[in-house]
């Protein structure tokens, strides 16, 4: 398949943040780089700052129903480090890369989703690159249909929703937040049904490829989001819990296809 | 003073998450002792590693919890791969895995992080445990034999059945004097520094616990190593949720520990660890 | 205690359009008028619209992870059948009554919430009624704290929140949407994260009593919604599943503000 | 023709939710048969009446569901207050329900909505059931005894399996023929309404077969009750999400149902019920 131009052997990423191939390759050996083995069908890396970042203090997790809320707060290299150290490893990935970069200051893109206006802040990055670029959107934004089409007119080539949902959690001793960053993100599937939401709506609003996230934890709930008009779907959170969740769902998702097929032939038959 | 390993004491994780069979799972005053029987996996974790466990079924019951599998140390491993975890039940995911039965498919992925490092030539390695922190060093235990002096603390006789895991005979402290010396295991610390010319430390427990034996060995300039805990979703990398706080930043510590060189904190009182 | 003036027995209400006291009656008996099994410390009526409305078609119900997506559409009596055939069963229930009305026009309050413009709605319900007004805010604004301040300095009297997210499910034989009105609106322990930290936030913005709900089910998860900061909570979904939900949740909110008083007096002794 | 019920045929519902204890649970070809020991509820459920239910250990596994509880006709009650239900394990809720153990805690709230009326002066009862939907006829030849004539149609001998809870030799047809008749039990039906002088019907079953039945009926002029079919989330009247089309607008069938007269129906086929 070919999602702007660059030709993925399946539909299912990573999400931004939610998988570090070189830690990964610590831990799991040079096993993760066959083709075969390894979980993506192309490769997003943590989201990239200008300027190194330290991240949220801790605590940064906490667990709710079918959820996880994260306060990790992008910490990162830095566009230098990120080159000079990252880039010439995740080079040796067997999948496409994409780099997931925040503008060139962090409060730019931070906002991207809040207003129209942002629209702007996409032109600069279009401008500056030839590669595709793809556009995050944020779920808390009022109108997320509106904000992907602002998108899409500044030209980005694609966008990619969902981001986690502000959430927050209490420590039950101290009956203060928990998380070092006082609110975190939720993501899992405790949010499946909102990001299906609105990648259903978005999808029917833009004419650029959708890449669809937000609880997907089987080959069923991916079948969904391709059934909801994303051209791509991309998992985060059950990669925490089963580090080749990426594969299974990739699998499961083939039976389903190959079922659905011999469906339909079935009811062609009938 | 620092430990100076060779290489990093990491044995490689087979890709993604497998199933083990439950074999045994047994009472161990107030912890249980749960045995399962890794087919497929490396026979030589190092000491200190960790694995991430749940159970293949009801992993996640009433309000949707747990849901992220949970870090074990592993307590001993067997030539037949069988590993030994030493469980306290203090949350839903312990509970759950604390009634599994043999038979009972249990989900891990491991070993993670890197363990401890050998102690420096000629030093005697003293191993400290506080409480469920003994666990991880049953297995040092078993790789370094007689030379190793093991100091453990307890909160009570029951959670002192722990002890019972380590051959010889471990010096003991409880809480409440019932088996041992009454006290903290970091007064027994004390002593057998006094009693050692070079000492290394290896130890694992509660935050407050590991903070002393931290700064007791600074202050004799003994190098320690320290299996600390924090709360993990992955155990691999991937969600940069299980920092803590270094004299060199925030490291992960499910990739860059969970045994940290006691010279590179400022403290290990970690934020959010720990019951 | 107190809410807006109105004095109540406890802090546990029902969430608008979860319960219907009058059908209750019908299932339940008269026990259910009895003070100590009634299973709210107040009742709020199902939203009221001007206009009788049969709501969306069915289906009208999807489970989601540790959640439900409706899409009911607001049926009611419209605002004289209410009057005459409700109201004067409402009456005799033994808690006070809190009347939960859309607007003079619906479109008018079901924007409420998108801009702070709006205000002017809750004004015009202020200067028709001598009665604490309430407003209940859609957790779908970019930003609830402006949109609660807005009504505050509108005049309302409390401000109550979540209402319920915006979520979506397929049927999997047609791989459409399964809802009868599209998208429907996410409850349940899933989005208790989301309600904790809007509530959290609200709270700190306005000085009136704040009305706190979103996933709540058992007396733990009440105090934490107190702990944020609400006056009062209101159990919507959990209602579903055990018919005297709100009994037990207050039940178990005694038991642990008991416990916490006892702690605190043990450790003020140690 | 039209019911014409003196009163609504509704036993009340003690408030709030209970635990029965399950008694037995056994297989019955396609189906199980689950016995719960409902001590404190009434002894005296109207059939047509159901029971919203769910296991009170785990309910709500993996991917967070079973969340809310689950719909069921009784189909029998007996004097201890022994409740039977017959289950087709279909999704979640039901697969759990199907693997309770006896011994087990079973939360129910119930009896629930508005049973069958008794047929009008000198009509015959002809009970027409479909599959799962023969559950509450059976408590309903339990109450008229021989006058009722049974039919029921199912799709294989295994589901036929359920036909063993009926007293006396009911009518059968399977889809395949394997046990009574080959084909459709609206055709037992039609036969049955042949040799009835003045027939009434008691009918539950898939929405296409109610909807085959209401329009037979209909044609004829024949009284028909239906017990129909939504998604419930709470049985009682709170979450309005069980609505189905009548003549009048939409009601909800857990307090307006779940038995329906048939002159009140443009239909039968209930958007969105049914496996
Ligand atoms: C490297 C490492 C090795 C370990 N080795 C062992 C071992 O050998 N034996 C052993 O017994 N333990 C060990 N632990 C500790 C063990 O992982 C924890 O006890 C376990 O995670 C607790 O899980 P739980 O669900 O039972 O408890 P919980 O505390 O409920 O859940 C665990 C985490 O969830 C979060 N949390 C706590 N309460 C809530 C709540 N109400 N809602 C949402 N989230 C909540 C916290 O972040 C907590 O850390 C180790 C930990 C680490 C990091
Ligand atoms: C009045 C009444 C009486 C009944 N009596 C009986 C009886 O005696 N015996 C019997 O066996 N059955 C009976 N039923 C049917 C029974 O309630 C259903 O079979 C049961 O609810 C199915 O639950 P499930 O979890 O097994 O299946 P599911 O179909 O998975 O869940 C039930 C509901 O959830 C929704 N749903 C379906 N798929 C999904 C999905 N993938 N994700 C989210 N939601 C989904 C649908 O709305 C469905 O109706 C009765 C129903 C009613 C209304
Ligand atoms: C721990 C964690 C870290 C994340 N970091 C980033 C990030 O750096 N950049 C980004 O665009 N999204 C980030 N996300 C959001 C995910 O990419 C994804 O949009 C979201 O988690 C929803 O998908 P999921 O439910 O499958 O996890 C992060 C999510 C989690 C849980
Ligand atoms: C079936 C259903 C119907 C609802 N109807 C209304 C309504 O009429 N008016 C309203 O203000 N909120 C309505 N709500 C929202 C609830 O009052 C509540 O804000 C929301 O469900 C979150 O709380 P919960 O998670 O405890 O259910 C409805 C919610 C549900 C689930
Ligand atoms: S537990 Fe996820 S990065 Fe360490
Ligand atoms: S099931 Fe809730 S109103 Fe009928």
């Amino acid at each position: 398949m070919d999602l702007c131009g660059v030709q993925l052997r399946g539909p299912v990423l990573n999400g931004s943040g939610t998988y570090d191939a070189i830690a990964a390759r610590r831990t799991f050996g040079d096993a993760l780089l066959e083709p075969e083995s390894f979980p993506f069908d192309a490769f997003v890396s943590k989201t990239i700052t200008l300027e190194p970042r330290q991240g949220n203090p801790p605590p940064r997790l906490w667990e709710s129903p079918e959820g996880l809320i994260n306060s990790i707060g992008l910490p990162n290299k830095g566009l230098e480090g990120f080159l000079r150290a990252d880039l010439p490893l995740l080079a040796e990935l067997p999948v496409p890369l994409i780099v997931s970069v925040m503008g060139f200051s962090r409060d730019e893109l931070a906002h991207l989703a809040a207003a129209v206006g942002e629209a702007a802040a996409v032109e600069r990055v279009r401008a500056a690159t030839e590669k595709p670029v793809i556009v995050k959107l944020t779920p808390t934004a009022a109108d997320p249909a509106a904000v992907a089409a602002a998108a899409e007119r500044s030209g980005a080539d694609a966008v990619s929703l969902v981001n986690t949902l502000k959430g927050m959690a209490l420590d039950p001793r101290t009956r203060r937040p928990w998380l070092g960053g006082r609110t975190g993100g939720l993501s899992g599937p405790a949010i499946r049904p909102v990001a299906l939401e609105q990648v259903a709506t978005v999808a029917a609003r833009v004419r650029v490829p959708v890449i669809g996230m937000g609880g997907i934890a089987s080959g069923r709930d991916a079948r969904e989001f391709l059934d909801a008009g994303a051209a791509c779907v991309a998992v985060g959170t059950e990669s925490f819990r089963d580090p080749s969740a990426g594969l299974r769902i990739a699998r499961e998702f083939g039976v389903i296809s190959r079922q659905e097929r011999g469906f339909s032939l079935a009811e062609t038959v009938r | 003073m620092r430990f100076a390993p060779s290489s990093e004491p990491r044995t490689l994780a087979p890709l993604g998450r497998r199933t083990a069979q439950v074999t045994a799972n047994r009472d161990l005053g107030a912890y249980r002792l749960v045995s399962a029987h890794d087919a497929s996996g490396p026979r030589d974790p190092r000491p200190g590693q960790f694995y991430m466990l749940a159970a293949e079924d009801r992993w996640g019951g009433e309000d949707g919890r747990p849901f992220v599998p949970r870090a074990f140390s592993f307590a001993r491993v067997r030539e037949d791969g069988t590993l030994d975890f030493l469980l306290e039940a203090v949350g839903p995911g312990t509970r759950r895995l604390a009634e599994l039965e043999p038979g009972e498919g249990l989900w891990l992925s491991g070993p993670l992080g890197i363990g401890f490092s050998a102690a420096p030539e000629g030093a005697r390695p003293l191993l400290v445990g506080g409480g469920i922190g003994t666990a991880p060093l049953v297995c040092v235990q078993d790789e370094l034999g007689e030379e190793a002096e093991v100091l453990i603390g307890f909160r009570s006789s029951a959670h002192a059945a722990a002890a019972a895991l380590f051959a010889g005979a471990p010096l003991i402290a409880t809480d409440d004097g019932s088996v041992g010396r009454r006290g903290l295991v970091t007064e027994l610390l004390r002593g057998a520094m006094d009693r050692t010319e070079r000492a290394a430390v290896f130890a694992c427990g509660p935050a407050p616990m590991l903070e002393a034996v931290r700064a007791l060995c600074a202050e004799r300039d003994v190098p320690a190593q320290l299996a600390l805990e924090s709360g993990m979703a992955c155990g691999y990398g991937a969600c940069f949720g299980c920092v803590v706080p270094t004299r060199g930043g925030y490291v992960r510590l499910c990739v860059d520990g969970p045994v940290l060189d006691a010279a590179d904190l400022e403290s290990a009182l970690v934020p959010g660890a720990g019951h």
